[in-house]
């Protein structure tokens, strides 16, 4: 086959799972997850071939494996679905592979299949646990399997289809399908315990607010086409004239050329599905959700999605800058990227839940590639884009590894504590030593330990980008976040891990099954290595032991050469102390806690409040929009519009029918036509009445009447026609 | 000439000729007088029957019969008739007089009718009608009606059923009769007696015996005879159909009864014994009537012979014999001959009766094959032993039931 | 008056006044009888019109299988056959009407066609109407087809008969 | 010499007492004797103008052939629709039998 076949059929197995389980075995368990799990194989193996094929290629940004066909015509024109693997969805491919897969494995655990039946399980709410009685006769409750598993992975398996739609896609259009999917897919998993009203509100928020990027994006998807009648990346990108063609028209908004007011419009929708401020505030809430879909959608690729358009489009924010100048749509996404970066790391700070404090560093960290692209580091957003998804898949995976050893504790004392606060752990390192070491490594990946981990690297390459393009207030932004992010994640492990157990569950937590570590291990692996392929050539001591792959592989999507900024020894010090000073800190300040309060808070003080509350956004929001909404819906358009103006119209039109229709009734339809048919009726039941008595059911009388009347007729016919002659 | 049959036709005919009578009176008055001259010759004869089968009847039962009255009791049949005549005629109650007194009437005169186009010699016959054997069908088919409306008119319950046995008996084995009739149509080409009598240099109980034995047996059927005597079986339904009748109205079922066996005789030799055929009976007509009167009369003692050997047969086994062996023997034996006279028509007279003998052979033995192997699998049906009483075994079976929960 | 023509006035009388018996008569059996007679009249009539195979069909047809076949239906519904009440039915007077102007209708349309006092043809003698009825029922330029069908009507009423008459019980 | 009207009328008188026994008695198997004389009439008929008008064609008596066989059927048919109607509704008088009653 050759490649571009297989590219065709990456994405069809999921989508194929997904119908299979839905309408046919929706009542097997085991052989939906078989489906699942083997339709992610397939798509992952086909993902690899390409993979291993696309790095073989030379100057593969130049030669990439295209093939579309038309799909949809629009006048004389048509709109064309087809795929395309130039070095960055190579990169993209590959990670997406790996952690949809590893996820997949991971919900056979998490979800405890091979468990028995919940006691009192219902649909739409999570396992409450199922009593088993020992042979010894005692009995205790353990954790049940999820009434909803094959659904499950039904919608999984249609998320994968999306993701690997938008990554393999060749243009605009096909690519904002797979991101709508996921959108979908996003909504209905948050959702997926529509039991809880928390769960409920969760999905609609995510819903809403990633429809506003999205609408917008739209615009600039329909404005692009307008503007170029094409959305194919190859006939736009990477055409220098379109792309200076687009520079130089103006839009006639705000001053902004096209390219740029396109670029921004695609942006937005970047900040949508990417959780940036100001529309961050969905992605926490959507911790309701199952944990693999946490991990999956909202760490390792659906987020990463946004971020992925923005740097596939960097061409189109970046047209029209000169010498390394930035364009507008630029200096709005490094001023939004870096505020966002800051402003989540500190929210972090002061959040308990596990699963928040991961949902926080998700958005700031997605600030920083954002805020990357926005100093023209594409090489160094697309690095972080990769070595983040790993090791933050990896630590939302050991959170929810975390928790579920923390709820067979739970269901172990029945003791009732949220499995979820890190204020109710503490100690588990001995309890769960696989989740221990790869959540380490995980956070030490996110914190940018020194040298070994992933994060490092990539986070070291951004912020090297920024004090070498001369971005200081991007690059100490950027810094202090990174300060913060080192300390709430020496925070969130110390706080789960090291110490002594707080709680009764904590301490008898149990380590989760193969289905669960396995990927946990391997995505630690990948944490560590994949940050390797991109080690700076001038980087001391190690530079140049291994090439920096990385740089000129992706590079080579751009038509224009990215150069290496070269080597500064300030950056680089500058993420040594923040990394290990974060951490320090960190370990400093939270370890040994016995209590439930958190010493931050008491430093802190009322600013610590604002944090916990995450700034008020909700609240703003419900104040700016929310409200606004229903008093413009329920007052002004129901009662005033809709019932004085439009009742009011639509009343007097009726009126003016039923006088017409009155009149029609009684002075036409009653006397003339009814009055017609009354008498067709009549006559006949009169008619049939008069006639009835023959009907005596006497065959005898019948051949009487029957004989009598032959005989007058021919008699009549005799006289008429025979006689006269 | 020397036939006193043509001499007397010849002398009437001048006589009316000489009254002056027209040429289609004459007609009218010669038939008359001959269908006179031959039921009273048939009557006559029918005397003479009761003493022929009293006298045969015990010698059969190893007695002597009647040998009172005359030479060998020749004179006993007259006494039985002056008996019958003098006897009270009885009418029960609620009977249908006009039916009650009719039905004796078609009882014998169908039976004479019969004699119509039976051939006595070449000239001495009542009619030549084109279609003879269908008459003699449907002459029988009149007296089946005598016998329901004698049933029916005594309202008498006994009656009644012999009349409604004797009906499905007769209409069932007219079948095969017919069928078998018809094969002497085909051999002679023609369906009038004369014809067929005429036809016969080889007599068809050669050329076809399968036919006549078929024809012998339904006729016994017709007649009610034993072993077909269901009608009137004495120990069931005490006499059958003439239980209410006396007198002389009895006196003429009898006498129907025994012509009809006669007849039966006359129409067997007719069709298949040659009728009148014999040495010197087409020169000497009157030699001929010899002929026929003793082939008939042999029949009539088979008939006889057949009637006191074999016992009742149940009504059943009377209807199943004839539906499911007689009737579709005898359709096998017309279609076999059909054919083969077609196919042997224009051939030497000898190899046609050769191979009509050969076929008729091989129809017996086919059926009598046919009829070992089911009488056996019949026969070792009815001799599997019948569980009558089980020997006792464990607890009483009736009591087992009230037992039952408590062994559970 | 030839005695062909006494015969036929003195067997027409006794057929039409048997048939007259059938219709009015109200015991079923003799009216069964009566039909026996009047069928056996017809016989009569075509023997006088020279076709005898007709005669002894129709005796034993009609006489042999068919009015039995009434008198055993009669028997069979004897409680009705008893029923001492009026035989005829309330419009009596209306089917004496209608069969009286049918019958009156037929002679005065058969009296205004030419052929109606047409006299007897003489026969030839060469034909045999027996003969020529059997090949015309049996060969292919006769009337063979009506011939088969006709056997399969009957084929289909015996069956039809049986399955209609069975008594389940 | 019997005319070939004595016939016609015969036959004409026979299917007219025929046709009165048909619409006139109450039992069933009244009727179909009716029934029977009609059809006796048509045969009658047939032969007649047969042996009348063209004896050389044996038309007439091989349709009175097949007016046997029909009438045979049809006897035959009757008489078992008339036993099963009476096994039911326990009468064979056709005007009690009107279920077909308005």
């Amino acid at each position: 086959m050759t490649t571009e076949t297989i590219i065709w059929f990456i994405p069809l197995p999921p989508l194929l799972a997904f119908f299979i389980i839905v309408l046919l075995t929706n009542r097997y368990k085991a052989l939906s997850h078989t489906i699942a799990i083997g339709a992610a194989f397939l798509s992952w193996l086909a993902s690899m071939v390409v993979f291993v094929r696309a790095i073989q290629v030379e100057h593969l940004g130049e030669h990439p494996f295209i093939s579309s066909i038309n799909w949809l015509p629009t006048g004389e024109k048509w709109f064309s679905i087809g795929i395309q693997i130039d070095p960055l969805s190579a990169a993209t491919l590959f990670f997406v592979a790996w952690t949809i897969l590893m996820i997949f494995l991971y919900s056979v655990g998490y979800h405890n299949f091979g468990q028995p039946v919940g006691d009192h399980d219902v649909k739409g709410l999570p396992p409450f646990g199922a009593t088993v009685e020992n042979p010894d006769g005692h009995k205790h409750l353990v954790p049940s399997i999820e009434p909803m598993y094959s659904r499950f992975f039904a919608f999984i398996g249609l998320f994968a289809f999306g993701m690997y739609l938008l990554v393999i896609s060749d243009n605009l259009l096909t690519l904002f399908v797979g991101w709508e999917i996921m959108g979908l897919c996003s909504y209905l998993l948050i959702g997926f315990w529509y039991g809880k009203p928390s769960a409920r509100a969760a999905m609609i928020k995510a819903f809403i607010t990633t429809r506003v990027g999205d609408v917008i994006m739209f615009l600039g998807i329909a404005y692009l086409y307008s503007a170029t009648g094409t959305l194919n990346y190859r006939q736009i990108l990477y055409n220098k004239e379109a792309l200076h063609q687009l520079a130089n028209t103006e839009s006639g908004f705000l001053g902004l050329s096209a390219a740029s007011l396109i670029g921004l419009l695609l942006f937005i929708g970047a900040i949508g599905k990417s959780a940036q401020w100001p529309l961050h505030v969905w992605l926490p809430d959507a911790m309701e959700g199952p944990t693999p879909v946490s991990a999956m959608i909202h760490a390792a690729t659906m987020v990463s999605a946004g971020v992925y358009m923005a740097i596939r489009v960097f061409p189109l924010l970046s047209a029209g800058a000169e010498n390394g100048g930035l364009t507008s749509p630029m200096m709005t996404m490094a001023f939004i990227g870096s505020f966002t970066a800051l402003f989540a790391a500190t929210i972090a700070l002061a959040q308990n839940d596990i699963k928040r404090v991961l949902a926080y560093s998700t958005i700031s960290q997605l600030g920083y590639m954002i805020a990357a692209l926005g100093i023209g580091a594409y090489v160094a957003a697309t690095f972080h884009l990769i070595t983040h998804a790993f090791f933050k898949a990896l630590l939302f995976l050991g959170s929810g590894s975390v928790i579920h050893g923390m709820e067979q504790g739970v269901l172990h004392t029945g003791e009732h504590v949220n499995p979820q606060d890190m204020f109710n752990m503490g100690g588990l390192r001995k309890k769960m030593p696989v989740t221990f070491w790869t959540f380490l490594i995980g956070g030490f990946a996110l914190s940018g330990f020194p040298l070994v981990t992933a994060g490092f690297w990539s986070k070291d390459e951004i912020l090297a980008d920024a004090f070498g393009n001369n971005h200081l207030a991007v690059f100490f932004t950027l810094a202090l976040a990174a300060m913060l992010t080192a300390f709430y994640t020496m925070r969130q492990i110390t706080l789960t891990f090291l110490g002594k157990p707080r709680t009764r569950a904590a301490q008898h937590a149990q380590e989760t099954p193969w289905t669960m570590t396995v990927p946990l291990v391997v995505l630690a692996v990948f944490a560590v290595v994949a940050g390797w392929s991109g080690i700076p050539e001038h980087f001391p001591l190690i530079g140049g032991l291994v090439p920096n792959w990385f740089h000129e592989f992706v590079s080579g999507t751009l038509l224009e050469e990215i150069g290496v900024v070269p080597f500064s020894i300030m950056p680089l010090l500058t993420s040594l102390f923040v990394a290990l000073g974060g951490l320090l800190i960190g370990w400093l300040v939270y370890r040994g806690i016995e209590t439930k309060t958190d010493p931050v808070e008491a430093a802190l003080g009322p600013v610590h409040k604002i944090l916990k509350n995450k700034y008020y956004f909700d609240e703003l929001y419900d104040w700016l929009f929310v409200r606004p909404a229903f008093w413009i819906s329920e007052t002004f358009t129901y009662l005033w519009v809709d019932r004085v103006v439009i009742d009011g119209f639509l009343h007097f039109i009726a009126g003016i029918a039923f006088s017409l229709g009155g009149l029609f009734r009684n002075y036409i339809d009653k006397p003339v036509v009814n009055g017609f048919g009354d008498l067709v009726g009549n006559t006949a039941k009169r008619l049939g009445q008069l006639l009835r008595p023959i009907q005596t059911g006497r065959v005898q009388q019948y051949m009487i009447s029957a004989l009598v009347f032959v005989a007058a007729v021919s008699v009549l016919f005799y006289y008429l026609f025979i006689a006269v002659q | 000439m020397g036939d006193p049959v043509v001499l007397v036709s010849g002398w009437l005919g001048n006589l009316f000729v000489n009254w002056g009578l027209s040429n289609s009176w004459i007609i009218f008055l010669k038939t008359l007088i001959g269908v006179l001259a031959i039921a009273s010759l048939v009557l006559v004869t029918d005397i003479f029957l009761v003493w022929v089968e009293r006298k045969v009847v015990a010698r059969f039962q190893d007695r002597l019969g009647p040998n009172r009255l005359g030479p060998f009791g020749l004179i006993q049949p007259v006494a039985d008739v002056i008996k019958l005549l003098i006897k009270e005629n009885i009418t029960p109650q609620g009977a249908d007089k006009f039916i009650y007194n009719l039905a004796p009437i078609l009882a014998l005169g169908t039976v004479i009718m019969i004699w119509a186009v039976i051939p006595l010699s070449p000239t001495a016959f009542g009619t030549d009608v084109n279609v003879g054997v269908l008459y003699i069908v449907a002459i029988g088919s009149i007296s089946t009606l005598g016998i329901i409306m004698a049933g029916w008119s005594s309202n008498n319950k006994y009656a009644l059923i012999a009349a409604f046995r004797t009906v499905a008996q007769m209409i069932s084995y007219e079948i095969p009769m017919v069928i078998s009739l018809l094969v002497p149509v085909i051999l002679a080409k023609t369906m009038g007696i004369n014809s067929i009598v005429a036809a016969q240099k080889i007599w068809f109980i050669v050329l076809a015996p399968v036919a006549g034995i078929i024809f012998l047996i339904s006729s016994q059927a017709e007649l009610g005879r034993a072993p077909f005597d269901i009608p009137e079986a004495e120990s069931e339904i005490v006499a059958g159909f003439h239980i209410e009748y006396t007198g002389m109205k009895f006196g003429l079922f009898y006498a129907g009864e025994l012509l009809h066996a006669l007849t039966i005789g006359g129409i067997f030799s007719s069709l298949f014994l040659g009728g009148w055929r014999g040495p010197g009976a087409e020169a000497y007509p009157i030699l001929g009537i010899v002929y026929f009167f003793i082939k008939a009369f042999f029949i009539y003692w088979v008939i006889m012979w057949l009637k006191y050997s074999f016992p009742r047969i149940r009504i059943d086994q009377m209807l199943s014999f004839n539906w499911k062996f007689l009737a579709p023997l005898a359709l096998a034996t017309l279609m076999i001959v059909a054919v083969l006279d077609k196919v042997f028509q224009n051939s030497p007279m000898w190899l046609y009766t050769i191979v009509m003998l050969i076929a008729n052979g091989v129809i017996i033995l086919a059926t009598l094959q046919i009829v070992h192997t089911f009488g056996r699998r019949e026969r070792q049906k009815v001799a599997v032993p019948k569980p009558i009483a089980a020997p006792e075994q464990g607890p009483n079976p009736s009591q087992s039931p009230a037992q039952t929960p408590t062994q559970i | 008056m030839t005695p062909l023509q006494v015969i036929f006035i003195f067997v027409a009388a006794i057929t039409l006044g048997a048939a007259v018996m059938v219709v009015t008569t109200k015991n079923l059996i003799h009216a069964a009888l009566w039909l026996i007679l009047s069928l056996f009249g017809i016989a009569v009539f075509f023997v006088i019109l020279s076709a005898g195979f007709l005669a002894v069909a129709q005796v034993v047809i009609y006489i042999g299988a068919i009015a039995i076949l009434m008198i055993f239906a009669i028997m069979l519904t004897r409680r009705i056959a008893r029923d001492a009440g009026p035989q005829l039915n309330s419009g009596w007077i209306w089917a004496a009407l209608v069969s009286a102007f049918l019958f009156g209708g037929l002679v005065w349309l058969m009296g205004n066609w030419e052929g109606f006092y047409r006299s007897l043809p003489e026969l030839n003698p060469s034909l045999d109407p027996l003969n020529q009825l059997g090949q015309a029922l049996v060969s292919p330029q006769g009337y063979i087809i009506p011939f088969e069908v006709a056997s399969i009507l009957l084929v289909a009423a015996l069956i039809g008969a049986i399955m209609v008459a069975w008594d389940k019980q | 010499m019997i005319p070939l009207a004595w016939f016609l009328i015969f036959s004409a008188a026979l299917f007219s007492i025929g046709l009165f026994g048909v619409l006139a008695r109450k039992n069933a198997v009244a009727i179909l004797m009716g029934v029977e004389l009609m059809l006796n009439s048509v045969n009658v008929n047939l032969v007649a103008f047969w042996r009348y008008l063209n004896p050389e064609w044996i038309a007439g008596q091989a349709f009175a052939v097949i007016v046997f066989a029909v009438a045979a059927a049809e006897v035959a048919v009757g008489l078992a629709l008339i036993i099963s109607v009476y096994r039911r509704r326990n009468t064979i008088v056709a005007d009690d039998i009107d279920m077909l009653k308005f």
